[in-house]
């Protein structure tokens, strides 16, 4: 019986990541050359389409802000569900996955925060306005940061896993409960002070360049998630080893 | 216009710069772990497995 | 009442701490852990006691009352801290514990005094537990085993910091406890004073 | 349970003074904002609710890391967690003791906050009642926040920084509650309904997310 | 001495995650407060200051009362007593550890999150000289505090009265100060050299009263 | 050097513990005091440490390095609690009291391997201390005597949960502190294992 849950144990614990480094090996490079591919594809056609004659040059900064606002929303989208699967499944997998996905997340918040401001400069004449969905994007900011912060303090991740999963959860109930309240309150209290661009009303002729580049950064994120994850993989590995290492060479010298 | 170009290029130039930083963070990253491993390797130290333990309670 | 342990395992962080520990304990019997200093047997007592997962292997009780299938709420844990409020007094402290514990069924705490007469304090127990000497914290620590009732004792060096004479009060309490039908584990590395009991020892691992 | 409440609220009106601490903070967040301001009245009166829920929010922060933290140091949190009630109940009674000690000083001092920002009888009434139905949710996301830190070597900073976020949405409701009683075309009703159901949310999920921490975090 | 201060330095660092800590709490705090009073920049330029003192205030009470409790329970204390180095000295090496972990952080940070609240460059400016001259009273403050909380075995409810009091003058008058720089018939110099009064001040106060306490807390 | 303790009297409270304790030791001489729980032996030590006033009497130091009347800054001092944090790790702990305490004029200290060498646990100086067993986290309290130079030990029930080979070793350390010339004062329960000791019997009071 004992045979038989050492079996499993194995087959979940060892077996499971090792294929997936196998696996990462092998895809790593096809995905880092399409990424490549697609970048230079957006690059290229978010350059030579026209300017708006409205928003005039500015309009290209769309094609980098939006697919970074969306992406730190998947982003914390593949948090939640590696949270899930830690917290329902006990995936081994899914805490890495949780854990190597956090800076990326911030990284692109950062940058939907970023050229968000760099647009509303000229476009408002603002650099930042506390509205319903800056302020939801600026604390999604702040809990990517702060499970950053929850991950490096606890060292030992068989005990940081469960915990740090169900605060991506009740994180990931948070955000659309604050986006909605905020525009609930600002409409009680004062007409909305900012224009909105509202929904797909776009050009198609901004569409593409859009598109592509939107493929290009889920592309990359997806190229560096895998490697985070490997990385995470690797670190886990060697604290491991090490403490192994330690505790042996203490019994031996210990033994009688 | 040319105030919007400078909005764009420091847009481009600031998006250029994070997602680099993030390239780079993984592959540092990864290179050190790797190099970790091979270290711990290279001074006999191998991943055990449940099975090779030789011992325990009793 | 039997408490069985079939193939126990455990982990601390990644790490393997023993492996196929096996025993079954009837009423009246108890058993002393023994072992180096991080042999595990800390970590047994609290897989026993529910705190930690067992990594294989289970814990089961059989023929115990209805409803229970783990033992961890049939049992006392004496951990290495006493799990007393320094601020409150004595008495304060062993109210709470045992208004909190609750009797488990098939038996009845103790009163207060009774307990603290048990062992050897009865008249400090207006004092705040704070201001007590490291022994006497302990003896109160034990004093809590008694106010409510529990079938199985899970004792962590229980009589580290004791004096003599305090040794042989526990012992004392271990035996009526054994005597009535309750089942004792103990971790330690002194001689408990209790005789006729069943032994593990833990040897740790040699990876 | 009534053990442990008794006991809780012992503990802190004895040992942290939590009651003091929080409300002397919140004196002093109310009485630094005016040198913001300045000395006109309305203005005073208009964001005085917006002030005293922040001051209520902050305070409630304060001591809230050691909910479980100090159990665990001592030993308590193991035989707690060893007992057949189920640890939910045993998370919501030590944050009633904890509301208790700390979230209703609060409420019971905002009423003469009140007089000072210049806010009139109303608005007093309606900040009064929205924090009671408020702090509690307030504390039972701390709650969580506080069974995170008991893995962690110190709590700190980093609980109040994971727990804040999560309380946004009880502090936009109990704001614009208050302003619905106070401007008349809007109603009062549905937003603090809405703070209610809030708190009543919190109730059960705060407990079992806490619960679940707890459990996951044993060493 | 160094390595006292560079093992403090280190638990606060290791144990909440970092300088990071600081000022994301800062963030939030500052993120929090919109919330409340609503997105009105003219207004929220005006209580920014405010808020900004407020918000360091908090960030150093919390934690700060375990400046030397933590020492105790583990039985540090009883061996740092002992040491030749005067107590004195002792004190102020950890205020300063604690001061440099989690108050200038906080000094560093006010600049950008000014920004947030719309505050002008010069208001920012005197924000971060201020809090610069004035965070460090507080620990000091704070660290009476955290010594007669040791003293007292059951606790104190003399910790807040004490602490919370004598940090409020340290508060009004950075918060003036900057206020006085922003608004010209007010000059800023009177208020700011009080600041820097009182910060010295608590600079020789602090150590001595924490150490006496200390010393006669030993039990 | 001689550390001279005459006609101590302590109080804790408003209560009397002790009451005209003397003693005398010469360098290489040890102490044990035993006695029944609460009976002051903790408040013995703590008095010698200067961490508590005496009531009355008075503690010297004869013949030792000029500028120190009182042992306190030539001691060290090994209380029930172990001095280090959870958080940081083994080496980080003992090399912070090493730099922190310095080495009293007369000796030098061990480095920091020599001394979790010294008491069989080198290899795990790289784990936070919060991951050591109990009797692993004693012997690295013990550790902590050995990076500083201190002539005179005061030692507060030092061997509570150690196991049987690190009795031996805390024996043997102790045997070779006390050759030489320093100072051992030690309150136990338990048998030291060192022998030729001189020896202090606490009775408590019974007012
Ligand atoms: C710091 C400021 C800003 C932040 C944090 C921000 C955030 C976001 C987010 C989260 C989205 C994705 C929303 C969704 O897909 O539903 C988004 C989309 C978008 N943003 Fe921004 N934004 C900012 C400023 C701006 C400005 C100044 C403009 C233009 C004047 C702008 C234009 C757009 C457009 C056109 C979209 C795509 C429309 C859509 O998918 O609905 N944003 N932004
Ligand atoms: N902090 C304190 N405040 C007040 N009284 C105290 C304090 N600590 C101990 N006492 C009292 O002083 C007496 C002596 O305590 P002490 O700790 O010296 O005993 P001890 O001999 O070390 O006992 P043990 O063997 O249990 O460690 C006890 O009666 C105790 O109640
Ligand atoms: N909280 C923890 N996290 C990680 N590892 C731990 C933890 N506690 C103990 N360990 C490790 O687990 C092993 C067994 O520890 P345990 O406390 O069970 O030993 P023990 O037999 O009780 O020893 P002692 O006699 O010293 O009390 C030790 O090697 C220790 O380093
Ligand atoms: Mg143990
Ligand atoms: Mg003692």
């Amino acid at each position: 019986m004992s045979e038989n849950s050492l079996a499993i144990r194995k087959f979940s614990d060892l077996a499971n990541p090792t294929r997936f480094l196998a696996l990462a090996a092998r895809a790593l490079p096809w995905l880092a050359a399409l990424t490549a591919l697609f970048f230079a594809a957006g690059l290229w056609l978010s350059f030579t389409t026209e300017g708006d004659y409205q928003q005039g040059e500015t309009v290209r900064i769309m094609y980098v802000h939006v697919p970074s606002a969306w992406l730190s929303m998947m982003c914390y989208t593949v948090m939640a569900i590696s949270a899930l699967g830690t917290l329902v499944w006990r995936h081994p997998l899914a805490d890495v996955s949780a854990k190597a996905a956090a800076p990326i997340g911030a990284c692109f918040t950062f940058l939907a925060l970023v050229t968000g401001s760099l647009w509303g400069k000229p476009m408002w004449g603002t650099w930042w306005v506390w509205d319903a969905r800056l302020t939801s994007v600026f604390v999604l900011f702040l809990m990517y940061l702060g499970l950053i912060a929850l991950n490096r303090a606890m060292d030992d991740p068989s005990r940081s896993a469960r915990v740090s999963a169900v605060l991506v959860l009740v994180g990931f109930v948070n955000i659309p409960i604050i986006k909605f309240s905020v525009d609930w309150w600002n409409t009680l209290h004062q007409p909305a002070s900012v224009i909105r661009l509202d929904g797909p009303t776009i050009d198609p002729e901004f569409l593409r360049p859009l598109i592509v580049m939107a493929i290009a950064f889920t592309l990359l994120f997806f190229t560096l998630h895998i490697g985070a994850m490997r990385n995470e993989i690797w670190r886990r590995r060697v604290a491991s080893l090490r403490r192994q290492a330690a505790r042996n060479a203490g019994r031996e010298q210990l033994a009688p | 216009m040319m105030s919007h170009a400078t909005y764009v290029i420091a847009c481009y130039a600031v998006s250029a710069a994070t997602v680099a930083g993030l390239i780079f963070w993984v592959l540092t990253d990864g290179r050190a772990r790797k190099r970790e491993l091979e270290q711990l390797e290279a001074a006999g130290i191998r991943r055990r497995s449940a099975e090779a333990s030789t011992g325990g309670g009793r | 009442m039997r408490l069985l342990a079939e193939g126990l395992s455990a982990r601390r962080g990644e790490d393997l701490i023993f492996k196929d520990i096996s025993f079954d304990l009837a009423g009246g019997e108890a058993l002393v852990v023994t072992g180096p200093n991080g042999s595990g047997k800390s970590t047994l007592l609290r897989v026993l006691a529910g705190l930690l997962g067992a990594d294989s292997g289970r814990v089961r009780l059989k023929g115990g009352p209805a409803g229970f299938d783990h033992p961890r709420e049939l049992s006392h844990y004496l951990g290495h801290r006493n799990a007393m409020k320094r601020e409150l007094t004595v008495e304060e402290n062993l109210i709470f514990w045992q208004r909190f514990l609750g009797d488990s069924p098939g038996g009845s705490g103790d009163g207060l005094v009774e307990a603290a007469t048990a062992v050897g304090l009865a008249d400090i127990i207006h004092l705040p537990f704070g201001y007590l000497s490291a022994g006497q914290q302990r003896r109160m620590a034990m004093a809590k085993l008694l106010v409510a009732y529990r079938p199985i004792w899970l004792l962590d060096e229980p009589t580290a910091a004791l004096d003599v004479s305090a040794d042989r009060l526990f012992a004392g309490l271990v035996a009526r406890h054994l005597e009535r039908g309750g089942i004792v584990i103990a971790a330690t590395h002194q001689a408990l004073g209790f005789t006729g009991v069943k032994s593990l020892e833990m040897t740790g691992f040699f990876h | 349970m009534t053990a442990l409440f008794l006991r809780d609220l012992k503990l802190s009106v004895r040992a942290g003074g939590g009651a003091m601490i929080g409300v002397l903070f919140f004196m002093t967040v109310v009485a630094v904002i005016p040198f913001g301001v300045g000395p006109d009245l309305n203005l005073l009166a208009r964001i005085g609710p917006a002030i005293l829920w922040i001051g209520a929010l902050l305070a409630s922060l304060l001591g809230l890391d050691r909910l479980f933290q100090a159990e665990r140091e001592d030993g308590s949190l193991d035989l707690i967690m060893m007992q057949e009630t189920p640890l939910l109940l045993t998370v919501l009674v030590k944050c009633a003791a904890h509301w208790t000690a700390t979230g209703l000083p609060l409420v019971v001092a905002s009423p003469f906050l009140g007089l000072f920002m210049n806010m009139d009888e109303r608005a007093i009434g309606a900040t009064m009642l929205t924090l009671l139905a408020g702090t509690p949710a307030i504390t039972l996301i701390g709650a969580v926040g506080a069974a995170v830190a008991v893995a962690l070597p110190r709590g700190g900073l980093l609980v109040s920084i994971l727990v804040l976020p999560l309380a946004i949405p009880v502090l936009i409701f109990g704001v614009s509650a208050v302003y619905a009683a106070i401007e008349d075309p809007a109603p009062f009703l549905p937003p603090f309904m809405i703070l209610m159901a809030i708190t009543l949310f919190f109730a059960v999920i705060g407990p079992v997310a806490a619960a679940s921490a707890l459990r996951h975090s044993a060493d």
